[in-house]
């Protein structure tokens, strides 16, 4: 099958061509919708196909050369793809997340006059997306993170008509790239120093040439975290995400929740031989997930508006998939990924349903009531939202989030640090996940559904809702029937993790506490907002400040503005009409001055003229007597 | 006759040159500044003849002679220059006739 | 023999096109589109042949000018000549299509002006004698600063002046270095003469030689232009008409880094070796300052010229990292940047033209009213950012990775620079194509025309088979970088038939003075 | 040292300040053609008569003359000579007399400080002048010639009453 794997990122590009090309052509909705998910949906079952054979005949496809890109000197780039079992995770998510999410994008966007760009852009993104993840060397991956980053910004500005969503997704574009720079810097080290850029001979030569922990590697895969950190929305360049919540419910259900803010996790995952070779790094790595898992779920308890609940939870689970790069529990963070496109993939378009019926009503405290009014909805939501806070054994969120808790206690490179903010940050995510759903669901209705989401709506939600239930037995803990069906994959691909001696007795304490401590939360966000509501009032006025400082998302982004941008913005408007002009303004203004002083001189009085000529044989005669004396 | 003459005939023409300097330089009248220019020549001219003296030859006297025709070409010239000078401007003022100015 | 058609054509074409003027207005246009296509069309066919011989040199000329004074017609074509003057052919039928409608007045002498600067630039390109370089220098000189001061918008006549003064004066310091460097060659060999080739490896002490190259240098980065000497560049680029920017951006601007690889490189390896850091710092100051300042602007055109100085700046970053890699990412930006910056031109002039304003502040929301232009601005934007896929991106990839091993700190600083031009590229698309229309009601703006698509998709295309192939770009600039960088230029053997296809025409020097290879 | 010099020298000195500090023309005149014939006295004493008798006859005849005729002509009034009065204030002469007197100064010292060998100072007759001009100097007397020529048709030029003053560049802006 592997022959066919080039197909796999063409397909839905050539979608993405076709809708771009005949896009004043007015396609009827009909062919739009076929193309547009046809294309993600052959994908899809290509995948399903490649997987299939893999699972049966347990034989990968390693890689196909297409074409040569260019090559100077020693540096060679081929368009070439790789595929293993890390990036056929990620394939599978994309495709088959990604066609759910086009089909329901059909409904969803039906309305909207920009039908076809819509799905051109999505269709760009999964062919990009695909790209990053099957990419054979860094640079044709870089290829795909820049092309989702394009197509990131393109869809936070769908609706370009309203000016701040321009900005926002201007801030997401610039932000990433920030991180990008990292990335590329990180490229130009791993090239000058291995001389090759094919993420195979990375991984081989690495080895071979650094010892571990020396300085080299640990640069190069802090530079790679840069790059990882900004596409993945991590502390300190978090600030874009809930901002590009601006584009439209399924992008952020695709890209900003399920794929693309997972890039960097595949990146470091991918980059994994490099991270064992620096260990300083790696434990970077965690304690950026471990800060941005609080501090994401802080602000997460604070929002107001559903989806920006939505994307600060997205942040603080993705901090978990960092957390468990960073403890080395490498298929944990894979698996976390996999079963969060799940549940946020649902939870965000269940959120797209919810807003669309309430006339693009935001604020969960206008919402309430709705799970007598639209049940389909409410029952998928709530699925999600178990998984998400990890409702203990039946969600597949709690067996993913489960295990990374656990390795944070028991692994050799963690610490008790690691494990505090695991499982603070799990009650955190129970608080919120709830208050989300009772505040949305529970309750007075205080705004009429005006929509009901149809079939091709409610269907992916419930076939994802079956995944956000189900997927987690694949891979279930020791104390628990002890599946590994998951881990077992990346028994090739990705380094096992090593756990401390004499831990596994601790498992199910761990395990039963966190699941109580899960409970706890939900039940304190049951009374909060559904029993007694004025408490939750009077907790609120009680800690306004901190409310607001979370809130504003910890005012990152006051201290960006106040010591990046403005100061540039304050040089780029100063400076408009650029100084080093009037540098040579001023030569010009000299010449001139001379110029009308000379002429000056010049007065046309005739015995002015003959003094100077007097004065002139003074001076000379002076200078002679003084010379020749 | 000595040769003291000819050094106090030179500093007499020095002193007759700065005078018709002078005199150019603060008068106003074109009339007065063509007068001035004639001492001024008449000068030179004296310092040639005091050069030749003390050295017994014609040349300074032959310089002269040049002067002397020179400054007569000149003052005519002049002169006519004066005429149209005050037909165009009606007044004798050199300071008037700065149309030349930068 | 070609090569001198090619500069001919263009001549003749300008004269043809100026006379042809009083009859008609429609004739001048159709002689420059047709001289240009003749020189494309051999161009191009240069470039399919292959290269058989083992130097880097496909074809040369050489006629006696002023043998009494080592001065010849000396023409040499390599592949980064080649690659030149494709671009300048190809940019510049695409000048004469955009001025279609936009030049109302004195149409003949307009053409005439425009491919007399062509035919310039293609001198400058080809000729391997400093004397007929500094020839062509000045010819594409002074028909642009017609083009400015005659066509050009409100402020032309200060720009165009400008323009001139700061090109004439580094001019006349280059020529002072080329005598300069002449008679140092002649009082060491007895041999005066301007030939390129015997000039090369002239022994001649330190201290001469880093003057005669800052003399160069001045001229080049005056061009280029690199930070400080860039103030010229947004005036002229904001004043000229759509078809003077594009020349300036497109192509005058890459005579100056032509230059760098050309003469300052093989002339001078040790002083450049030497003054690299400073120059690369200098580029890197350019990246980060021209972006900033692009940012600021709120004038189109502005913004898009200071993006230029941006994207020169790396043509200085990459030719000072003296590695093959940067070479060839100088290369191809000098290639790509024509593109991508002549196209945004093109898009400032095509908005000029229907909404009479170039201040962005008074734009915006025209997504609706004009989607296609709105797409290719935004592939252009893409570019000038460096997205992948697009040819800037192999250009500023190859630069940096090139220059990375050279000076890690300046690399640095210039990929952070890469940040800022996303910054003022999608101020573009922001302030002009997104948010509220800002139209009046009774304003409607009209989305591209036939001709104007059919102007601005070879540019698209083109950008993008830069960005997926650009192989063929690298293969035919290889030999030449290679050379350059390990110091083996040597002249082409003659009088020999280089390629069996094409006759190499060559006087053989009688005179005393010229030198025979 | 001769009396006769001496006294020369100081009234042509004395005439000559006259001459320029008069504020009538004609009164300046005459002082000028004193300091000419005072002149004409050093001359002599110089040795020099042939050129003493040319000093009188050209400069102190000729040229005197012919400045008083073109006076005439112009019919200047009583109050030319107000005009000159006032023309002629202290601020004005200061700056231009001190830069003078620096350069009479440094004359001076010049001619002092060189030690002059005694050479008694012979008279040099008309015919040896008449023979240098006609020998060595004919270029520069046919030159006069042609200077003392142009002299005349210049003047007849420049004196001409034209009927139109301005130049045809002017034309326009008047008519």
């Amino acid at each position: 099958m592997k022959d066919f794997l080039w197909l796999i990122p063409t397909l839905p590009f050539l979608g993405a061509c076709i809708l771009i090309i005949s896009g004043n052509a007015n396609l009827p909705r009909r062919a739009v919708s076929i193309v547009g998910c046809g294309s993600v949906g052959a994908a899809a079952i290509l995948t399903i196909v490649i997987m299939i054979d893999f699972l049966t005949t347990g034989q990968i496809p390693e890689y196909t050369v297409i074409v040569n890109w260019f090559s100077v000197d020693n540096l060679s780039v081929p368009i070439a793809l790789h595929l293993d079992t890390l990036s056929l995770v990620f394939v599978f998510v994309i495709t088959f997340v990604g066609f759910l999410i086009h089909v329901y994008s059909i409904e969803f966007m039906h309305h909207d006059e920009s039908f076809a760009r819509f799905f051109a852009y999505l269709n760009l993104f999964v062919s990009a997306m695909l790209m990053l993840v099957l990419a054979d060397s860094l640079i044709l991956m870089y290829l795909g993170w820049e092309g989702v980053g394009l197509c990131s910004y393109l869809l936070i500005g769908f609706w370009y008509e309203e000016e701040k969503n321009g900005y926002a997704a201007r801030k997401a574009f610039i932000i990433t790239r920030i991180g990008d720079t990292a990335l590329a810097v990180g490229l130009f080290m791993l090239f000058a120093e291995l001389g090759t850029l094919r993420i195979q001979d990375i991984l081989t030569l690495a080895p071979q040439q650094w010892a571990t922990g020396s300085t080299t590697p640990v640069t190069i895969c802090l530079l790679l975290l840069g790059g990882a950190v900004g596409k993945s929305a991590q502390f300190p360049l978090q600030t874009w995400l809930p901002d590009a919540m601006a584009g439209p419910s399924p992008v952020s259900a695709l890209i900003h929740a399920a794929t693309m803010v997972t890039a960097g996790v595949y990146l470091i995952a991918r980059m994994n031989g490099l991270y064992v070779l620096a260990p300083q790094a790696q434990l970077w790595v965690g304690i950026v997930g471990a800060i941005t898992l609080l501090i994401a779920g802080c602000s997460a308890l604070t929002q107001y508006d559903l989806k920006r609940v939505l994307a600060y939870s997205t942040i603080s689970q993705i901090g978990y998939m960092f957390l468990a790069l960073g403890i080395g529990a490498w298929s944990s963070a894979v698996f976390h990924f996999m079963i969060h496109a799940f549940f946020k993939a649902l939870l965000f378009l269940a959120a797209g349903a919810v807003i669309m019926a309430l006339h693009h009503e935001h604020d969960m405290f206008k919402m309430g009531g709705l799970r007598k009014q639209m049940p389909a909805v409410f029952a998928t939501f709530l699925i999600g939202s178990a998984s998400l806070a990890a409702l203990p054994l039946i969600s597949a969120g709690f067996y993913s989030k489960d295990q990374i808790i656990w390795l944070s206690f028991a692994s050799q490179q963690s610490n008790i640090w690691f494990f505090l903010a695991a499982v603070v940050g799990a009650f955190i995510t129970a608080i919120y996940t709830f208050r989300m759903v009772f505040l949305t669901f529970y309750g007075e209705a205080k705004t009429s559904v005006s929509h009901m989401p149809g079939n091709l709506i409610t269907q992916p939600l419930v076939i994802l809702a079956v995944l956000a239930l189900f997927a987690g037995f694949i891979e279930l803990p020791h104390t628990f029937g002890h599946v590994t069906l998951f881990s077992d994959l990346f028994s090739t691909t990705l380094p096992p993790v090593t756990l401390r001696p004499n831990v596994e007795s601790h498992e199910w304490i761990i395990q039963t506490s966190t699941g109580l401590l899960t409970l706890v939360g939900i039940a304190m966000a049951y009374y909060f907002y559904v029993i007694q509501p004025k408490i939750a009032d009077d907790i609120h006025a009680s800690t306004i400040e901190t409310h607001r400082f979370w809130y504003a998302g910890w005012r990152f982004d006051s201290l960006y503005d106040a010591i990046i941008v403005k100061p540039i913005l304050f040089f780029a408007r100063v400076n408009k009409h650029d100084f080093i002009d009037k540098l040579y303004s001023a030569l010009v203004e000299l010449s001139e001055m001379m110029s009308a002083l000379f002429s000056r001189s010049q007065n046309g009085i005739l015995r002015w003229y003959i003094m100077g000529i007097v004065a002139g044989a003074v001076i000379i005669i002076t200078f002679t007597l003084i010379i020749t004396p | 006759m000595n040769a003291a003459i000819a050094d106090q005939a030179l500093m007499l023409a020095g002193i007759l040159f700065v005078l018709g300097l002078i005199s150019v330089l603060i008068r106003r009248n074109i009339i007065f500044m063509l007068i001035s220019v004639e001492i001024m020549l008449n000068a030179a001219g004296l310092a040639f003849i005091a050069a030749g003296a003390r050295w017994g030859q014609p040349d300074g006297q032959v310089m002269f002679v040049f002067i002397l025709t020179m400054a007569a070409a000149e003052v005519s010239v002049g002169l006519a220059l004066i005429l149209q000078i005050y037909h165009q401007l009606k007044t004798l003022d050199s300071d008037a006739a700065d149309k030349m100015h930068g | 023999m070609i090569l001198m058609i090619l500069i001919l054509v263009l001549l003749f074409g300008g004269i043809a096109a100026g006379f042809s003027g009083r009859m008609n207005t429609m004739l001048p246009r159709w002689i420059s589109v047709g001289a240009i296509a003749i020189n494309l069309f051999i161009s191009l066919w240069m470039a399919a042949q292959p290269n058989t011989n083992s130097s880097p040199w496909l074809l040369q000329l050489k006629l006696n000018w002023i043998p009494s004074f080592g001065i010849s017609f000396h023409l040499a074509l390599d592949g980064i000549s080649l690659l030149m003057i494709i671009l300048t052919f190809f940019l510049g039928i695409i000048a004469v299509a955009i001025s279609w409608n936009e030049i109302h007045f004195r149409v003949g002498f307009f053409h005439f002006n425009l491919l007399w600067v062509l035919a310039g630039i293609t001198g400058v390109f080809l000729t391997m004698d400093l004397f007929l370089f500094y020839f062509f220098w000045e010819v594409m000189l002074i028909p642009m600063y017609f083009l400015i001061g005659i066509w050009g918008h409100e402020n032309r006549q200060y720009a165009a002046y400008k323009f001139f003064i700061f090109t004439q004066a580094s001019g006349l310091l280059m020529l002072m270095s080329i005598i300069a460097l002449y008679f140092v060659h002649g009082q060491a060999t007895d041999q005066y003469t301007f030939n390129y080739f015997d000039l090369l490896g002239t022994s001649m002490n330190k201290q001469t030689a880093q003057w005669i190259m800052l003399g160069f240098l001045a001229a080049f980065v005056v061009k280029l232009p690199v930070i400080p000497f860039h103030t010229w560049l947004p005036d002229a680029h904001t004043e000229a008409p759509t078809a003077g920017s594009l020349i300036l951006a497109g192509l005058l601007l890459k005579t100056g880094a032509y230059g760098l690889i050309r003469f300052i490189l093989p002339l001078f390896p040790e002083q450049s070796a030497a003054i690299a850091p400073v120059a690369m710092a200098l580029g890197v100051t350019g990246i980060v300052y021209g972006a900033v300042q692009a940012y600021g602007q709120t004038d189109l055109k502005r913004l898009i010229a200071y993006s230029s100085v941006s994207h020169m700046g790396f043509v200085m970053l990459g030719v000072f990292a003296l590695t093959e890699i940067a070479l060839q990412g100088v290369v191809m930006q000098m290639i790509t940047h024509g593109i991508s910056t002549g196209a945004l031109f093109i898009i400032a002039g095509l908005l000029y033209e229907r909404i009479r304003t170039r201040d962005v502040t008074q734009m915006g929301g025209f997504w609706k009213s004009i989607p296609v232009a709105s797409v290719i601005t935004l592939i252009f934007a893409m570019a000038s950012l460096g997205l992948p896929g697009l040819g800037n991106f192999v250009a500023e990839f190859l630069t940096l990775i090139g220059s990375w091993s050279a000076n890690k700190t300046m690399t640095l600083i210039a990929t952070i620079g890469i940040v800022f031009a996303t910054a003022y590229s999608l101020r573009i698309m922001q302030k002009v194509f997104l948010g509220k229309s800002r139209l009046e009601h009774h304003q409607s703006l009209a989305d591209l025309t036939a001709r104007e698509r059919l102007i601005l998709l070879p540019l698209v295309i083109v950008i993008i088979l830069l960005g997926v192939h650009p192989q063929p770009a690298i293969d035919l600039a290889k030999d030449g970088l290679q050379k350059t960088l390990n110091r083996e230029f040597q002249a082409p053997k003659e009088p020999k038939i280089i390629n069996p296809n094409y006759q190499t025409l060559t006087v053989p020097a009688t005179e005393k003075g010229v030198h025979h290879e | 040292m001769n009396i006769t010099f001496i006294i020369a020298s100081f009234v042509a000195v004395l005439a000559t300040i006259m001459a320029i500090t008069r504020y009538n023309l004609i009164h300046a005149l005459l002082y000028l053609v004193i300091s000419f014939l005072s002149i004409a006295i050093v001359f002599f004493v110089l040795g020099a008569p042939f050129v003493a008798a040319l000093e009188i006859i050209v400069y102190a005849g000729a040229i005197v003359v012919l400045i008083i005729f073109v006076i005439m002509m112009l019919n200047l009034k009583e109050e030319s000579v107000e005009q000159e009065r006032i023309w002629f204030s202290r601020k004005v002469i200061l700056g231009p007399s001190i830069l003078s007197i620096v350069l009479l100064g440094e004359l001076i010292y010049i001619l002092l400080s060189h030690e002059t060998t005694a050479l008694t100072t012979q008279a040099v007759d008309a015919k040896s002048v008449g023979l240098s001009l006609y020998g060595p100097y004919i270029i520069g007397v046919e030159l006069s010639g042609l200077l003392l020529m142009s002299g005349v048709v210049g003047a007849y030029h420049l004196g001409r009453q034209k009927k139109k003053v301005q130049h045809r560049f002017l034309e326009n802006q008047t008519t």
